[in-house]
């Protein structure tokens, strides 16, 4: 068992380094819930060795399996509001995902490794398709995000029931099993591979001038499109991306139970992720995004879900509960209560939001 | 060497030892300022002096760190625009601050609508609006159409007119004519002398030297946002104020001949030539041709057209016909991406809505249309990047000169500074400027234009566009003159041709609309 | 179930087709599947009705009763009413009545219990099953055991009967730890029970899970936990669903309460009796089994039509 | 020209403001396909134009109506409410209880409508004096409304019969038809009625109205042209509190129950009704008429799909994505079309 006491030093020095990031509160919040947690029990953030299965296991690695899901659309959906968008039909998206790899991997009986990389891909194909229906009828067709995925929310559902003919589809398959339950040196798969594709999307954005462009679509279409940025193929490939971002977090809620619940994955995930960026520090208005932002918002919702729980806070409760954390939150990030904080004087800076051709 | 105020006695408005300090810049430091009830009194610096600032200091848009405001003889510290305006100071500010969502006649009368005993009576409204605008000689534009669908200069009076609606004792003008041409500076100017006899004190701000001389009582010059002097107009000599603005004696203003003589390259074939440039409703057919190494100016009155054939030749508007020829191979220009690739630029004149992106650092903004026709995929590397801000930061010299400042937070002088850098990145063959000069001072506006001669010289074509007649005439080598969206004449530049000769064949040419 | 025998086939002799307007649920889970789909092939056209299925907009109360009233309008001939909530519900019942047409509720009853505004209720008993479940609890652990109770989202009318029930029958030497609610989801039961479990340092004997897909969860996360589920922690859920059967006779789950859904059968019978004016009794209580052991399972799973 | 523009007889605001223009269109055009929809409705299934039909369409959806109003004053402003859905189970639930407790109903419907209120003043302090996005704070209100809710009871309150508040929806029966065909209307319908009336004038005939548009239109211009943006922006967030107030007193004394689980999604529904009713979700353009409209279209696009019951159960949300999307693709398509020409 490491101590509990060596983290949050840590991260305090972290948060010292970091203070002006907009994401610092977030931060200073995930810290809190977690010292709420040890308040009950000392030994919360312990991690040990389980005698049994072999995998390592203790709470903070729950927290980390829960929020690879959330960090996924949390991420896609970062890029989309960004431009200005919205994403809603993420939640959706992961059910589609899911209904498709359980059926195939049911009708196709086998429980081999191929048919796990068939089934994952087959299910990021769909998603790929329904985002780029999003990015067209957003960019082309130039309709509301909002109302866009809107419909796509509620049409996704409806294919997910379709798929599996309105029913909870289970199967199968240790590899795919893998993805969700195994550990990959101590730590969560899902939580790596999270990891991993935040890494890959993070350097394609910032090591690319995407980033650059993205923000500029977001803060200012006209002027964007005078300098001669194509809104179009980037508009679309974002919520390509949302998308398929948001089946690979189907794939990892589906495969920890090895079911899809049609009418339950990924409900309302929508919000979760929404919640994760602003958390982060990226404006709903478009813009300036940060990824790292969003992954910490990420972390931040797992963790509250988890003390939730953990807590035993009732659960006709939990809605004030998460109320009143999200509000705590959104105080602290504010610069009125900020220049509490902080010695620097604050100035009415006045936002322009011009309004987006539609 | 503070001037003897003018006989009334008490200063209406009087600001004592203001300081502003944004996050690296002072902005204001222990300025004092007076403005005396009947007076035209102009605020002269340069880019970034500290002008708009010390007028939102005044209205309470920005929180003033020390000092103290005295109106009317109180103590006041306003909480913002509305707070000002009930105290009779009503405020024009730099940028054009009108919402296009609305119609004119709602935007002149916003706040002020006429009330009867159903609510608003729009009818009494529209023509309430009606009046403000005929007072700056607007009266054939409809309250009823939409602000979207009038020129930026046209918005600018619009913006103005909004002041005319109440009567306030103060009237604050943060360049209300950097975009329009005579005529329209002279009608405003009748309406300042007026207000200014019925006792109204206007604050008012302008890069250009003939109409402070021509319009203000007395003027008070910053630079770096310190006073440096106030003055009696009429008794300080041009040299001095400018010396005094830009803090070193500069004759470059006049190095630069008043007229640029035809020069010989631009014999052969033209590098652009368009035939018959059309678009349904905005633009009827027209031919323009530019060689290499040539300035075409454009001329007209507002809303003839200028702005919108810029737009059209760029591709940021789709010809309706037309066929075009860069270089000897005929193209189309169907778009900003095309235009780029083809290395045509185009500086808008709408810097705030289609220049800027506000949000992101003076360096992302100068390297933004390079970085676009690179495409994603290649990035300029920090090197490339800093390269090019060192290199426009100073031959443009923008203040601060800082690239990692957020754009919006630079003076409205110093955004276009910048602008004009990002579309010299991209290293153009024909370069399209509207209004490239528009809030630029005086020292910097002769630094631009002899950037686009010496450009011109390099071989770069340039089509030129401004309300300043003076300017488009000392430039150019050929003007092309535009009436009511049609091209009227073209003019060969040479010692005969003056700005007078150009308005005359604008007015003597059919009835205007 | 009852009713099994040939369908009363007043449809098919007069020519025309009965119509019946069908205030459903929709898809949800694997009970709410199987009953409407056995609703649905029950009236079908070979029996000689015209079954208008609409379910609600997930479960939104008023969706449905905007259906009932549009099929009030429309003039069909019967309506079903598998009702999202209990309450509510004595306006549009007039308006049937007013309009003359039997409305059966099917699963959900309706409060308070005004027998009067529908001709008949066919439902198994949520909270006589529950209740079944408590009692094999207590047999199980006469010297007491912690439990916990795994429900659907709180104020539904099931979670609140199935509490009832539960709560009412179960011996006071099971102490309930906590209850949290699940949302109906195996994927939220999983997560819910593995932080429960270590919140209570593994010592969790009893599992009340309301639904099967939630106590389905349990299991995984017991699995996880590294213990086994039947011996280490015991889970018990309702409904009966082929999945819960299989886990049953696999030992996963150790107590399944059904909660039947085939009642098609018995839902013509009523209609047609109503429809010939004959009375019907005001309630008919659909008999479910329980299956306290694999071996009852893996009986009962051949013939297991959900 | 302008000239003789002002010397023409005023138009009254409404007609100059539903002349077609590219603002109107969309409005305009969803009417349109409103209508569509209601003759297609009749060709397919009967029984669409008639009276109960109608009557119940307005009955049903008297709540959403109110609701969408509310939603017009935040969207226009390029805000956002959440928080409506929860508001309604929270104050109804309150109301009920008070209501059983023998508390004056008249004071409880005050009451349930100033509950409304109080969460429209809570969002709008957060967004107005600490800059909370409004999606936030207003989902932050959402889950707080949600939760006291249900912590206050999970169990369905149900009112007496005999209460006042049941009373609003008595159902007045305007004409006689055959059987249950007859033209009936209810208070709460009235009251939503009123309550479109007094929101299409705040807009339109006050300053506040205008300001209302202002901001959607450039919140940083509104400010500097001096208008009294925090004020307003304030004052719309407590009008959709309000009003999702009075939609829990129509819809309670509609059902004559309270659940801690009513109104989950409405806010969506809501919004989805501005939007279809042609109000940009960027602000500034749009009207309180259309959003009655976008209200009635989902009502009846319920009602059609029920009366069609041939629906297999997983497709049913995919057909009202469907219609929603041929919806805005239509309206779209009017509006490029009016554009061009
Ligand atoms: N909101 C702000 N945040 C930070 N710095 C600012 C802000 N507004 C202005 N500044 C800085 O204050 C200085 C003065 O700006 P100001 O706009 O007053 O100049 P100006 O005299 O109006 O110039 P111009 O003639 O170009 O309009 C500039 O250096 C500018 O960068
Ligand atoms: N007098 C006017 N009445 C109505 N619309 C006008 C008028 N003048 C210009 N516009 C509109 O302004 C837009 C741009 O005009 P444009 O800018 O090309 O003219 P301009 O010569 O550039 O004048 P400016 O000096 O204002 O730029 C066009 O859409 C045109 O319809
Ligand atoms: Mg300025
Ligand atoms: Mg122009």
């Amino acid at each position: 068992m490491s101590t509990p006491v060596a983290r949050p030093s840590a991260a305090i020095r972290v948060i010292t380094g970091l203070f002006h990031q907009p994401y610092v509160w977030a931060i200073v919040a995930l810290l809190l819930l977690l010292v709420v947690n040890l308040t009950k029990n000392p030994a919360y953030l312990g991690v040990s060795v389980n005698a049994a299965t072999g995998n390592l296991s203790g709470n903070v690695i729950d927290i980390l399996r829960a929020s690879a899901p959330i960090m996924m659309i949390a991420v896609g959906m970062t890029l989309v509001i960004a431009t200005r968008g919205i994403d809603l039909s993420v939640g959706s998206v992961m059910a589609v995902a899911g209904a498709v790899s359980m059926e195939f991997m049911r009708n196709t009986g086998t429980g081999s490794f191929g048919t796990a990389v068939v089934a994952v891909l087959l299910a990021l194909g769909i998603s790929a398709l329904l985002g780029t229906l999003n990015g067209i009828l957003v960019s082309i067709v130039g309709l509301q995000p909002f109302i866009t995925t809107l419909v796509m929310m509620l049409a996704g559902r409806g294919l997910a029931k379709v798929i599996t003919s309105g029913q909870n589809t289970s199967a199968t398959n240790e590899t795919f099993r893998w993805i969700a339950n195994g550990t990959f040196l101590g730590f969560p798969v899902v939580f790596v591979i999270a990891v991993l594709i935040v890494a890959v999307l993070a350097a394609l954005v910032r090591r690319t001038a995407l980033g650059l462009m993205i923000e500029s679509i977001g803060i200012n279409p006209k002027a964007a499109r005078m300098a001669g940025i194509r809104p179009v193929g980037i508009l679309i490939s974002v919520y390509i991306v949302s998308a398929v971002l948001a089946g690979v977090a189907g794939i990892f809620s589906t495969a920890s139970v090895m079911t899809v619940e049609v009418a339950k994955t990924g409900m309302t995930a929508e919000m979760d992720a929404i919640l994760a960026v602003v958390i982060g520090g990226t404006s709903l208005a478009g813009g300036k995004f940060s990824l790292t932002g969003s992954i910490i918002g990420a972390l931040l919702i797992a963790t509250l879900d988890k003390t939730i729980v953990y807590m035993s806070i009732p659960s006709s409760a939990t809605p004030a509960f998460k109320a009143v954390v999200i509000v705590i939150i959104c105080l602290l990030q504010s610069p009125r209560v900020r220049s509490m904080f902080n010695r620097r004087r604050t100035r009415v800076i006045i936002t322009d939001k011009e309004t987006v051709p539609v | 060497m503070a001037a003897t105020a003018p006989a009334v006695t008490e200063p209406i408005v009087e600001m004592e030892n203001i300081s502003i300090e944004f996050p690296g810049v002072k902005a204001l430091q222990n300025v004092n300022f007076r403005l005396f009830p009947g007076e035209v009194h102009t605020l002269m610096g340069e880019n970034g002096a500290g002008k708009s600032t010390l007028i939102k200091a005044l209205t309470g848009v920005y929180k003033i760190d020390s000092g103290t405001i005295t109106v009317g003889g109180l103590s006041r510290r306003f909480a913002g625009t509305a707070d000002a305006q009930s105290a009779g100071i009503s405020t024009v500010y730099q940028e054009v601050n009108l919402c296009d969502n609305l119609t004119v006649g709602e935007n002149v009368m916003l706040g002020h609508e006429v009330r009867g005993p159903i609510g608003i009576n729009w009818r009494k409204t529209h023509e309430a609006a009606h009046e403000a605008l005929i007072r700056l000689g607007l009266g054939d534009l409809d309250p009823r159409q939409p602000l979207s669908s009038i020129s930026l200069a046209l918005q600018q009076l619009v913006a103005i007119s909004r002041a005319m609606v109440t009567d306030s004792t103060v009237l604050i003008l943060d360049e209300p004519t950097s975009s329009l041409d005579a005529n329209e500076v002279e009608g405003l100017f009748t309406v300042i002398r007026r207000l200014r006899d019925e006792g109204v004190a206007i604050l008012f701000v302008s890069h250009f030297l003939d109409q402070v001389y021509a319009i203000s009582d007395r003027l008070t010059v910053l630079r770096n946002g310190v006073v440096v002097g106030e003055h009696q107009t009429a008794a300080l000599p041009r040299n001095q104020l400018i010396s005094e603005m830009i803090g070193k004696d500069v004759d470059t203003l006049n190095s630069l001949g008043s007229q640029r003589s035809r020069a010989v390259h631009s014999g052969g074939a033209p590098y652009y030539s368009a035939k018959d440039l059309t678009r349904k409703g905005s633009i009827e057919p027209v031919d323009i041709e530019v060689h290499a190494g040539e300035v075409v100016g454009l001329a007209g009155l507002l809303g003839s057209g200028r702005t919108e054939l810029g737009r059209l030749i760029y591709g940021a508007d789709k010809p309706d016909a037309g066929i075009v020829t860069i270089d000897g191979k005929t193209t189309e220009v169907t778009s900003p991406v095309g235009a780029l690739a083809r290395k045509i630029a185009f500086s808008t004149e709408n810097r705030r809505d289609e220049g800027i992106v506000g949000d992101l650092t003076v360096r992302e903004n100068l390297v933004l249309a390079v970085q676009a026709r690179r495409g994603w995929a290649r990035p300029l590397s920090r090197r490339e990047q800093a390269a090019i801000c060192d290199k426009y930061l100073v031959e443009l010299n923008v203040r601060p000169a800082d690239p990692e400042r957020a754009v919006r937070d630079l003076s409205g002088g110093n955004q276009q500074k910048v602008l004009l850098g990002r579309w010299l990145a991209t290293q153009p063959e024909l370069l399209i400027l509207d209004e490239p000069t528009r809030g630029i001072d005086v020292g910097a506006k002769a630094e631009i234009q002899e950037t686009i001669v010496a450009l011109a010289d390099d071989g770069m074509s340039v089509i030129f566009i401004s309300s300043e007649l003076e300017e488009v005439v000392r430039l150019s080598e050929r003007i092309i003159v535009l009436k009511d969206r049609r091209k009227i004449g073209e003019i060969v530049n040479g010692p005969d041709v003056t700005a007078e000769a150009i308005v005359d064949l604008i007015a003597s040419e059919g009835s205007g609309a | 179930s009852s009713g099994s025998d040939e369908p009363a086939a007043s449809g098919d002799d007069s020519g025309e087709l009965t119509t019946v307007g069908f205030v459903a649920v929709g898809p949800e889970g694997g009970w709410r599947t199987a009953n409407e789909q056995n609703i649905q092939d029950a009236f079908s056209t070979e029996n000689g009705f015209d079954l208008k299925y609409a379910p609600s907009s997930n479960g939104d109360q008023n969706s449905q009763i905007t259906a009932f009233t549009s099929f009030i309008d429309e003039g069909v001939d019967a309506i079903l009413l598998s009702a999202t909530e209990a309450t509510g519900w004595e306006d549009v019942l007039e308006r049937a009545q007013e309009a003359e047409i039997p409305v059966v509720l099917l699963d959900r009853g309706i409060e308070p219990n005004d027998e009067s505004l529908y001709t008949s209720r066919i439902a198994p008993d949520n909270v006589g099953i529950s209740a079944s479940a408590a009692e094999w609890a207590n047999e199980q652990f006469p010297d007491g055991a912690n439990y916990v109770v795994l429900e659907g989202p709180p104020g539904l009318s099931v979670v609140n009967d199935r509490n009832k029930g539960w709560d009412e029958a179960v011996a006071d030497n099971l102490t309930k730890l906590e209850s949290q609610s699940a949302n109906w989801s195996t994927e939220e039961a999983k997560s819910v029970f593995e932080t429960m479990l270590k919140a209570n340092g593994n010592d969790i004997q009893l599992v009340f899970a309301q639904n099967d897909e939630m106590g389905l969860g349990a299991a995984l996360a017991v699995e996880e936990a590294g213990l086994t589920p039947g011996t280490d922690v015991k889970i018990i859920t309702i409904d009966g669903t082929q999945a819960a059967l299989e886990a049953l006779a696999a030992g996963r789950l150790s107590f399944v309460a059904e909660y039947n859904p085939l009642f098609g059968e018995d839902a013509i019978e009523v209609v047609n009796a109503a429809l010939a004016g004959e009375d019907v009794e005001s309630s008919i209580v659909v008999p479910s089994t329980t299956f306290d052991s694999p071996e009852a399972a893996t009986a009962a799973l051949p013939d297991r039509q959900y | 020209m302008s000239i003789t523009e002002l010397d023409r007889p005023a138009a009254p605001s409404l007609l100059s403001r539903m002349k077609p223009n590219l603002e109107t269109l969309p409005t305009l055009a969803a009417v349109a396909i409103f209508i569509a929809m209601l003759i297609y409705g009749e060709v397919a299934y009967g029984r669409i134009v008639q009276f109960s039909t109608i009557s119940n369409l307005l009955i049903n959806n008297a709540y959403l109506i109110i609701l969408a109003v509310g939603l017009t004053f935040v969207i226009l402003t390029g805000g956002i409410d959440l928080s409506v859905g929860a508001v309604i189970a929270i104050s109804s639930l309150v109301g009920v209880m008070l209501a059983n407790a023998g508390w004056n109903p008249l004071i409880v419907i005050v009451l349930m409508i100033l509950i409304g209120s109080v969460f429209g003043v809570a969002s709008g302090v957060l967004i107005q004096y600490f800059n909370v996005q409004p999606f936030i704070a207003t989902l932050a209100m959402m889950f707080l409304a949600r939760g006291l809710a249900s912590i206050l009871s999970t169990t369905p309150q149900r009112l007496d019969d005999d209460s006042v508040i049941r009373s609003l929806s008595t159902q007045w029966k305007v004409y006689d038809g055959p059987k249950i065909d007859d033209l009936v209307t209810t208070p709460n319908v009235l009251i939503a009625a009123l309550v479109v009336i007094v929101a299409f004038f705040m807009l339109h005939r006050t300053r506040f109205g205008r300001t209302v548009y202002a901001i959607g239109g450039s919140e940083q211009s509104a400010l500097l042209m001096g208008l009294p943006v925090v004020r307003t922006k304030l004052l719309i967030y407590v009008i959709s509190g309000t009003l999702a107030g009075l939609a829990a007193v129509v819809y309670t004394s509609k059902l004559g129950i309270a659940q801690n689980i009513t109104g989950v999604g409405w806010e969506l529904d809501a919004i989805a009704a501005v939007i279809i009713g042609g109000t940009l979700l960027t602000g500034g353009a749009g009207f309180v008429l259309g959003s009655v409209i976008g209200a009635l279209v989902l009502g009846l696009m319920n009602v059609l799909i029920t009366r069609d019951g041939g629906i297999p159960p997983e497709a049913t949300t995919i057909i009202t994505g469907g219609i929603l999307l041929a919806f805005v693709l239509l309206q779209r398509f009017v509006v490029s079309r009016k554009r061009k020409s």
